[in-house]
Parts: structure tokens; C-alpha cells; sequence
């Protein structure tokens, strides 16, 4: 199954993207996602604690369950205005 | 209504003009501004020397619109015109502009000031600012404050 | 500082620009405008055809500089500007014009406020509406409502 | 003793004069002034009971000892903004 992720600030630059397809193992939520992720990038762990995550452009909690083809965007606290 | 990303100067007259008419007799606008002393951290100011602002448009444009209609639903107020930039910023230069018309003036700061705290709490928008201090130079991403 | 009663049309571009400075983040500019439909004295809108202010000048202009003053020692801000205009206004003109930029937003939003109240409620000015209801016509001398 | 007068809105309205020059009579205070002007335009009797007074562009109250030279205005219910 695979996903959409979307990068910013501190995520984006540790990950070296700003979007990805990513093939779900077999994590089904957000947080088992977010564990793949950390998995392969160990750096992220620390802005991962403080992130909030979308998913399909709306936040949502960890436990939310993912489908093939969401766009799942991290998101560092924010600091617009 | 104005809701938009862009990285272009904010033009304040424009944003007043869509928020201009027959029945709106009190127009607020606010301005956010990239100021050259700013808190580090731990509390001290730094000097700034440029911003840089990104954003996830799509999603911080919808929040946006969430915005406009909570003011619709809490205050009747559909004149709202709001832009945020993104890319570089010097000293001085606006990144946020947010004009709110109503018949009357107390509901449109009331809304105003609603706009921008939501804007700054909510919307998935960032800054990364290249400050010095101590002769000691750097760039951080800096967050928003969270509200008291 | 500009503090200014005119005749002319009220800039709301060179205000902002006058409390703009490298130490102001956030700058909020408020516009009070003629609008066509008003609240006649019995409560029932009627509707407004133009507005003649007249202003006791000298003395508006004091009162004026008193405001600035008085948001200097509550807020310690001294970026303000205050311009209100005289003479023929027709519907969507503004007649007062007030900017503040401060450090941090909440401020600038209280200040501005602030001076928009207080204006209303000390400045030696009026405004005389010509106005129609029900087929009847008439010009009246319009006075602000106290403050709740 | 001579004080200015300044008229503006209703009063300027009823009086017919935005300024004037007027010798006080017994009167030596803003209310005996203003006793002054009704008897003179006794239309003023609303306006004056709503109105606020000025002397040198000051607020004051009516029991104000009146100078020669002062500048008195009569200020009715304002409606700026």
C-alpha cells in the first residue's frame, strides 16, 4: 500500500525531499508510519516527538488508520505571521 | 474574500479594498513584520537578518478558509481578506496581512485579532530565521509561541 | 508621530508607513467609514445620503496628541498615527484613520483600540448626516453612543 | 472682559457665528456665561444642557472662574469617528 509524504522545514531537510511515495510495511496507522520512518532516517526522532501529523490536508491523531493514496504531511511547529 | 499563499509583497490597499463596502463602517487590518531584534530561545534578543518562509500552501490555504468561516459563524462577518508570503524576507517586510470589514468596529478587531492568533497557532507555515548573537551566527527554524 | 485633522482623503498606505520601523512586528490600522445604512435614533436603519464632520481643529488635534501620549505611558508605544478628516464625506470614504505598530501584535491591537474609543468618545468633532426614511428625508447632527 | 467664543455644530447653527467676541456681563464662571448666551439665543436651552464646555481647549467644568482673553467653546455631543 503505499502513501503520498510530504516534507517541511526541519522534516524536509533531514529527509533530503520534499515528497515521497512510500510503501507501507506493514505499519496501518500513522503512528506505525511514523516508526518506518524514524527507522530509516534515526535523525528525525527528536523533531518527531513535536510534530503534529495531516493526513489528507487535515491533522488528525497517530492512531489514525491510512489509505492507499493519502498524502500524509509532518508538521513541525508551525511558525507563520 | 482573499485566502492566499503567495510570494509576493502583501499589498495592505488591496487586501482593505475586498473588504470594503456599502455596509461595513469599521475596517481593521493587521500586519506582521519581520523585525531585526527578535527573542532567541532563551529569551535574549538576537539580531535578524533575513527570514525565510515555507509553507504546505494546499493545506495552510484550507486552513485559512477555516478560518474566514469561523468568523462568518461567530461574528457575521464575511469581509475577511487574508495573505500570507513565503520565500525570502528582509527586515521590514510583511509576511501576513489580515483585513476584516464589519458594520461595526468592535467585532472587526475582535475578529482581526481572532484571524492572526488562529493564523499563527494553526496554519502549517514556517520560518526559518538567520539571526546573529555574540558574534555567533546561525539559522533556526522558529516557532510560534504558544498562546498564554 | 502623525496626528492630523484634514480635508483631504485619508491615506491609510502613509500611516502604516509612519509606525512602520526595524523594531515593530506587528502594526494594526483601523479605517472608520461612511456607510449607507445607519442607525436612526429610534433604532431603525435608515438610509445615509453623505456626512458633513466639522471639527473644533486646535483643539481636536490636543485631544489627539493626549490619546498618543496616554498609549505611550500605557503601552509604552510611540509609533502612532492619527489622522481624521473634515468637511463632505460620501458613503465608503473614510473618515478616521488610525495606525500603531508594536513589538508584539497584542499590543498594537489594544492601543489602536484604544485610541479609536477614546477618539469617539473626546475628540471635539461632529458630523452632520443627510439621511431618508420612509419617503422622509432630513439632515442631523449624529452623536456617537456612549461606550457600554 | 472680553472672552472668545467658539460655536460649532448645533451652536454654531443657532448663534449663526462660528466666533465671536463677547463682553461678559456680571458673569465671572463658564455658567453664568452660558446663563448669558440663552437669555441672548434662547434656543440654545436644549443644546446647552447636553453640551460640554472648553475654556482654552481644555475640558472644564462650569464653575470655572473665567480670564479676560479666555477661548471658550461649547461642545455638544460629538460624533466624530
Amino acid at each position: 500500500m503505499k502513501v503520498k509524504l510530504r516534507f517541511f522545514a526541519s522534516w524536509r531537510e533531514i529527509v533530503g525531499e520534499e515528497e515521497i511515495e512510500w510503501s507501507l510495511g506493514d505499519s496501518q496507522n500513522v503512528e506505525g508510519l511514523v516508526t518506518e520512518l524514524i527507522a530509516k532516517y534515526p535523525r528525525l526522532i527528536g523533531t518527531a516527538l513535536n510534530s503534529l501529523v495531516m493526513v489528507n490536508r487535515r491533522y488528525t491523531d497517530r492512531q489514525a488508520t491510512l489509505r492507499s493514496g493519502d498524502e500524509v504531511a509532518f508538521i513541525p511547529p508551525v511558525g507563520g505571521g | 474574500m482573499i485566502i492566499r499563499i503567495t510570494d509576493q509583497p502583501i499589498d495592505v490597499q488591496e487586501l482593505i479594498a475586498e473588504v470594503s463596502n456599502e455596509s461595513n463602517g469599521g475596517i481593521v487590518a493587521f500586519l506582521g513584520v519581520v523585525r531585526r531584534w527578535n527573542d532567541s530561545p532563551n529569551g535574549s534578543p538576537r539580531e535578524v537578518y533575513w527570514l525565510e518562509y515555507e509553507a504546505y500552501r494546499e493545506a495552510a490555504e484550507e486552513i485559512m478558509r477555516e478560518i474566514a468561516q469561523q468568523i462568518e459563524e461567530k461574528w457575521a462577518i464575511t469581509s475577511i481578506a487574508i495573505a500570507h508570503r513565503i520565500g525570502h524576507l528582509e527586515i521590514g517586510e510583511a509576511a501576513v496581512g489580515i483585513a476584516v470589514g464589519a458594520p461595526h468596529r468592535v467585532e472587526a478587531f475582535d475578529a482581526c485579532e481572532y484571524a492572526i492568533d488562529t493564523l499563527k497557532a494553526t496554519a502549517p507555515i514556517w520560518k526559518k530565521e538567520a539571526w546573529e548573537r555574540d558574534h555567533q551566527t546561525g539559522q533556526s527554524w522558529v516557532e510560534n509561541k504558544a498562546p498564554l
